[in-house]
């Protein structure tokens, strides 16, 4: 599948699609599904950012620094992209562990930046649907209602009304079917 | 005319002020909170002065620290921008008392215009059109339930003392009707100290269109034309543009009218703006007047040519306005984005965070009214609004085109921003065709949509991406095994490294 | 319309011309060479090849390379901005012969024009009036010697085939005649690879005023107003204005007729410039016409509306002008600087180097081309310009002021730039009068004028200096002597180090 | 004179005025020329810019990277200025060895950007007046005229035309009759 051992292949997930992206060799060669690009990306000398030519098209790209390993934060064009990237191996991992029914869906929600709890609208153990508004937290003296990205039961729901959180600091978590099976 | 003025503020509005300051020969004297020692508006203003710790109601709210700043400074006038203590009609009082001059209108019209039912009163009499609502505050859930009964649903919660989006909350149901009531006085105590709130009927799917008014202290009143604000998220204005893309010229001239009779009827002075709701048929209700620059006034002086912030000093130093109605002239169309630090792609949540590059974009007919720059921190402190982004052109086609390409242009890391819900909007079909009220986000973006990305930049990013990782492994590795790459020949180094990977 | 454009050019223009594109929907296509692989036209651009080394002779000068990435990239048209081979008739022939649109005007106006001596052919027997000067070019120091005898000194030496100051020497007396001769021919050759030069009559302080005209393929020719850039460094303008504060409505009038005369007498199409000499007593005298567009084209567009890069290319796609003469309304004043990598305190010698700073200012009446960012380098291959600052307001004076704040907020470092002589000439007395012609810089800018600045401002830079050297002593020393420093208690740590001082 | 031992006081020239610059303690007290100044100096986090409040008054500096070590050139409110710093100690010694005739004018001229020596004008050992034009360099398609910063004797004129130059290389030097006795 790879002539240069495997090790240069990714797959990439945006926003549910996802692309097979190989690297051959040194001539900047990329295959992008099936497609053979010739690639020059320049690391600019201002934070971030990169110069992208493929095929003479060019590019501008700036990348976010990572909280997550794998996950870019790709801004292209005027838009942004939140990029999964993992290499053919680790897909491969992925991919069987899936298969047989282990990891868990991303359940555990953070808050998006500090704030305060100021009211709790479900309680632990319920079950949620997706959209549902599970608490709000106030910042920037704006409120913010935190939804539920999936549906599922709430679990392990950590804050109390009158609570100061630190961003990234995980609210609650809900847990689908699947991952209690 | 004066020789120093305060600014009572911070951001992109408190540099708008300095510039004009500037710009007149005159000085220009910032106050700052603890945290705001680097903040752009301290290093443009010609003195800058510490009033007190971050939050605002001990420093920027603070109307005696900033009283005595200006008394130490030897400042002889205090403009105020926008939120903080603009709309303080107690605050504009005291300036006036220490014998400083309050670029705005008087503390009468504000504290009118402040009380939402009391201004629909002084409308009511004046002739303006008003939206069906409660006379005065609602305290009871019963009352609110009889208004709602009577007018029909839905109906609009807002707070008396508000603004901004802050307080509001839309009922559908008498369901509703209890925690919409509980939310919307928490926003409001907490926003303006005050629990008051009232009711409206709630007009479906109006455009939200405001004029812009000025009045000297010679009985002078003008209008400049009209302001297209209906696309916000979360009731709060993201783009706007000049002139609105449905007026008319005869529209306009009764709209304008009704706007410079609603400015008389309340005394007032200086720069101020008249907000309606149009409803699908084109009348027009009074919403609210707001006794203050507004945000978004660049695309007024976009389109008419008139600074409408040294216009407010000229005006404010008792000098009578230069131009009488029929010198506004109305050339070409303004479109401004606000670029807010939030996430588009998260419901809009504000983001926190440093900013690490920024680079907005130019060229002709775009201008940029920023209030920060790189490096600087957004924080929980204050409104997370980066700067605004303005497009000026002949015709509304190319300056949404221009904003298309400008947006595409403008470079931040370090926070997300509503730069691609800005591209996004201006590539909607509805935007372009100029067919869209105040319902236009939750209508036309849903968050599927706003993921629904150009699949050519989606590729690009994709590419990107693995790019990076690529090369972050390649980096890693070649620091770990540098001994071993150095003995390998050069043109074996990339199949070397990809070994090296098979055996990790 | 056009689905791709290829941009025969680098810089700023180029960047002009990509944005104009991207603006009416249509590709652009950048070509490079070898160091500019990371210059902002290329990341701009839809797409970009490159095209050879740095020297321009092997990349933006090589119309081969050019043709062939227009065919290989399935571009329809190129523009070739200014400078490199925008008045190069041979190409524009070239590009027409290969099936391709050139935006800008026929090959044959191209030579006509470029050709200063069969130029003013062409505009005595049109009735547009000129200076007295050689019929041809000039070969032998006697034919020189012979001409200015007759015409009285002072005489110009010019390159036949020159533009932008390169060529040309004021001639004051005959023994000046033969260097003068040497050194224009020296860099004709360099410039233009001709070593053809001709002499005209100096016109003794005159004001360069030029006029914007534009004519489609359909007969249809207007002007756009003038534009006043006798504001000259070694012949090359440096500050641009429209409209001119000597003009009159009477006196646009006339000279915008004889510039529509002059345009009309060489068949031209697209966007052109017709430049006049203006005497003391405000008699004109047609000096060149630029068969492309102008560096300074942005003053026009700020007063006119009109987008000018969109409109060439609205006309070399074969469309009819969307304007008449009445449609051109000017409103008020804009000034342009160019910001050059120079050293205004040095004789205003190009500075090498790679910026490590650079953000423009911003906010109402003001607009940035630019051609470079922060990181990029200033190289010996090309002209040395940063970008162009233009600053809009409702009268002269306020466009003067909003100048003068805005290049106050320039911030450049890494190389020295001409900001500084900006800011005089905008403080200057003469220049806000209005009263200067194209010997304002030598007049009113002696290296001495130069270097005394505002002496508040000079004290502040001594402190900053000073507090420099102190903290980088201080840091040195504590790096230096880390371990004595960390025994010492906090609040002794400032005496100490003065002691440690005294022992070196 | 200076509390501190005579460590933190300078003498700044910049166009020919001399500023005397003391620091005094850890509370940002500054003395120029006598004045007392409460100083709060910032390095901006973007490069060679600096935030400075004087006694409320607000400053943006930026300062360029350096050539000689003590020179400075300071951009402020739109000019440009060269600054020369020396310490008290250094000043002393200076005005010391001035006053005993040792040291040099700043005679030695160094080409300002890379070019090509396209004319010389004059020759070794000839007498220059100040203002005269020396030899011209092309440099980014323009001619350039070099000319004699100061009066003097024309000496080691270490270039010949059609040589290519590097930036800072010294083209000449001007030696004038103090520096020759």
């Amino acid at each position: 599948m790879n002539t240069n051992g495997g090790g240069d292949a990714y797959r990439v997930e945006i926003n549910g699609d996802v692309y097979e992206v190989e690297f051959r060799g040194k001539d900047g060669i990329v295959m992008i599904d099936g497609e053979e690009i010739q690639l020059d990306v320049r690391p600019k000398s201002v934070p971030d950012h990169y110069s992208m030519l493929g095929n003479g098209e060019s590019y501008i790209i700036a990348v976010e620094p990572r909280d997550e390993p794998n996950q870019y934060r790709v801004h292209a064009g005027g838009y942004d992209f939140d990029a999964d990237v993992i290499s053919k191996r680790e897909a491969f991992l992925r991919d069987y562990l899936r298969a047989a029914g282990v990891g868990k869906a991303e359940g555990r929600i953070k808050a998006p930046m500090p704030g305060l709890i100021i009211k709790i609208e479900m309680q632990e153990g319920e079950d949620v649907l997706q959209g549902d508004s599970v608490l709000v937290m106030e910042a920037m003296k704006m409120e913010n209602e935190i939804k539920a990205p999936i549906s599922g039961t709430l679990k392990e729901l950590n804050v109390r009304e009158g609570d100061a959180v630190e961003k990234g600091q995980i609210l609650f978590e809900i847990v689908t079917s699947s991952d209690i099976a | 005319m004066f020789k120093k003025i305060l600014v009572a503020n911070r951001g992109e509005i408190a540099v708008r002020i300095i510039r004009a300051c500037r710009e007149m020969g005159i000085k220009a004297v910032a106050v700052y909170s603890e945290i705001d020692r680097e903040a752009m508006h301290v290093h443009l203003a010609d003195e800058a002065h510490l009033i007190g710790p971050a939050p605002a109601s001990e420093s920027y709210l603070s109307g005696d620290k900033i009283l005595e700043v200006a008394k130490k400074s030897g400042a002889e006038a205090i403009h105020p921008g926008y939120g903080f203590l603009s709309e303080n009609g107690d605050f504009a009082e005291k300036v006036k008392q220490a014998g400083l001059v309050w670029i705005g209108p008087s503390a009468s019209a504000i504290h009118s215009m402040g009380s939402k039912t009391e201004a629909r009163k002084i409308m009511i009499n004046a002739g303006v059109p008003v939206v069906p609502g409660t006379e005065g505050g609602v305290e009871s859930i019963e009352e609110a339930i009889a208004f709602a009964s009577q007018a029909g649903y839905p109906v609009l919660i807002k707070a008396a003392m508000g603004g901004g989006g802050k307080g509001m909350r839309v009922v559908r149901s008498q369901e509703e009707m209890p925690g919409a009531l509980d939310g919307a006085r928490r926003e409001s105590i907490n926003a303006f100290g005050s629990p008051l709130i009232y009711l409206e009927k709630y007009i479906e799917r109006p455009r939200h269109i405001e004029f812009q008014v000025f009045a000297d202290h010679h009985g002078n009143v003008i209008h400049l034309g009209e302001r297209e604000c209906s696309i916000q998220r979360r009731h709060q204005k993201v783009v706007e543009e000049c002139p609105s893309p449905v007026m008319t010229p005869e529209l306009r001239e009764k709209m304008g009218a009704s706007a410079v009779e609603a400015a008389r009827a309340c005394g007032y002075q200086n720069a101020g703006t008249v907000e309606f709701l149009v409803d699908q048929e084109m009348n027009y209700y009074f919403l609210e007047m707001n006794t203050r620059l507004q945000v978004e006034h660049p695309v007024t002086e976009m389109v008419t040519g008139v600074d409408l912030a040294q216009l407010q000093i000229h005006v404010a130093n008792g000098k009578p306005l230069p131009y009488s109605q029929e010198d506004i002239e109305m050339r070409g169309h303004a479109i401004e984005v606000r670029i807010y630090s939030e996430d588009s792609l998260n419901n809009f949540l504000p983001h926190t965070g440093r900013i690490r590059y920024l680079r907005p974009p130019d060229g002709f007919g775009i201008r940029e009214d920023s209030g920060v720059r790189e490096g600087d921190e957004i924080s929980i402190h204050y409104d997370p609004m980066i700067s605004k982004l303005i497009a000026w052109a002949g015709d509304r086609e190319s300056a949404i085109r221009r904003m298309d390409r400008a947006l595409a242009e403008y470079r931040i890391t370090g926070v997300r921003t509503t730069i691609p819900f800005g591209r996004l909007v201006m590539r909607n079909e509805s935007f372009r065709k100029g067919d869209f009220d105040t319902s236009f986000v939750e209508r036309e973006f849903e968050i599927e949509h706003l993921q629904a990305r150009e699949k050519a930049w989606q590729k690009v990013a994709a590419v990107a991406a693995a790019w990076l990782r690529h090369h972050e492994r390649g980096k890693g590795r070649h620091e770990e095994n540098a001994h071993t790459v150095q003995v390998m020949s050069e043109s074996s180094g990339w199949k070397a490294r990809g070994r090296k990977t098979e055996l990790r």
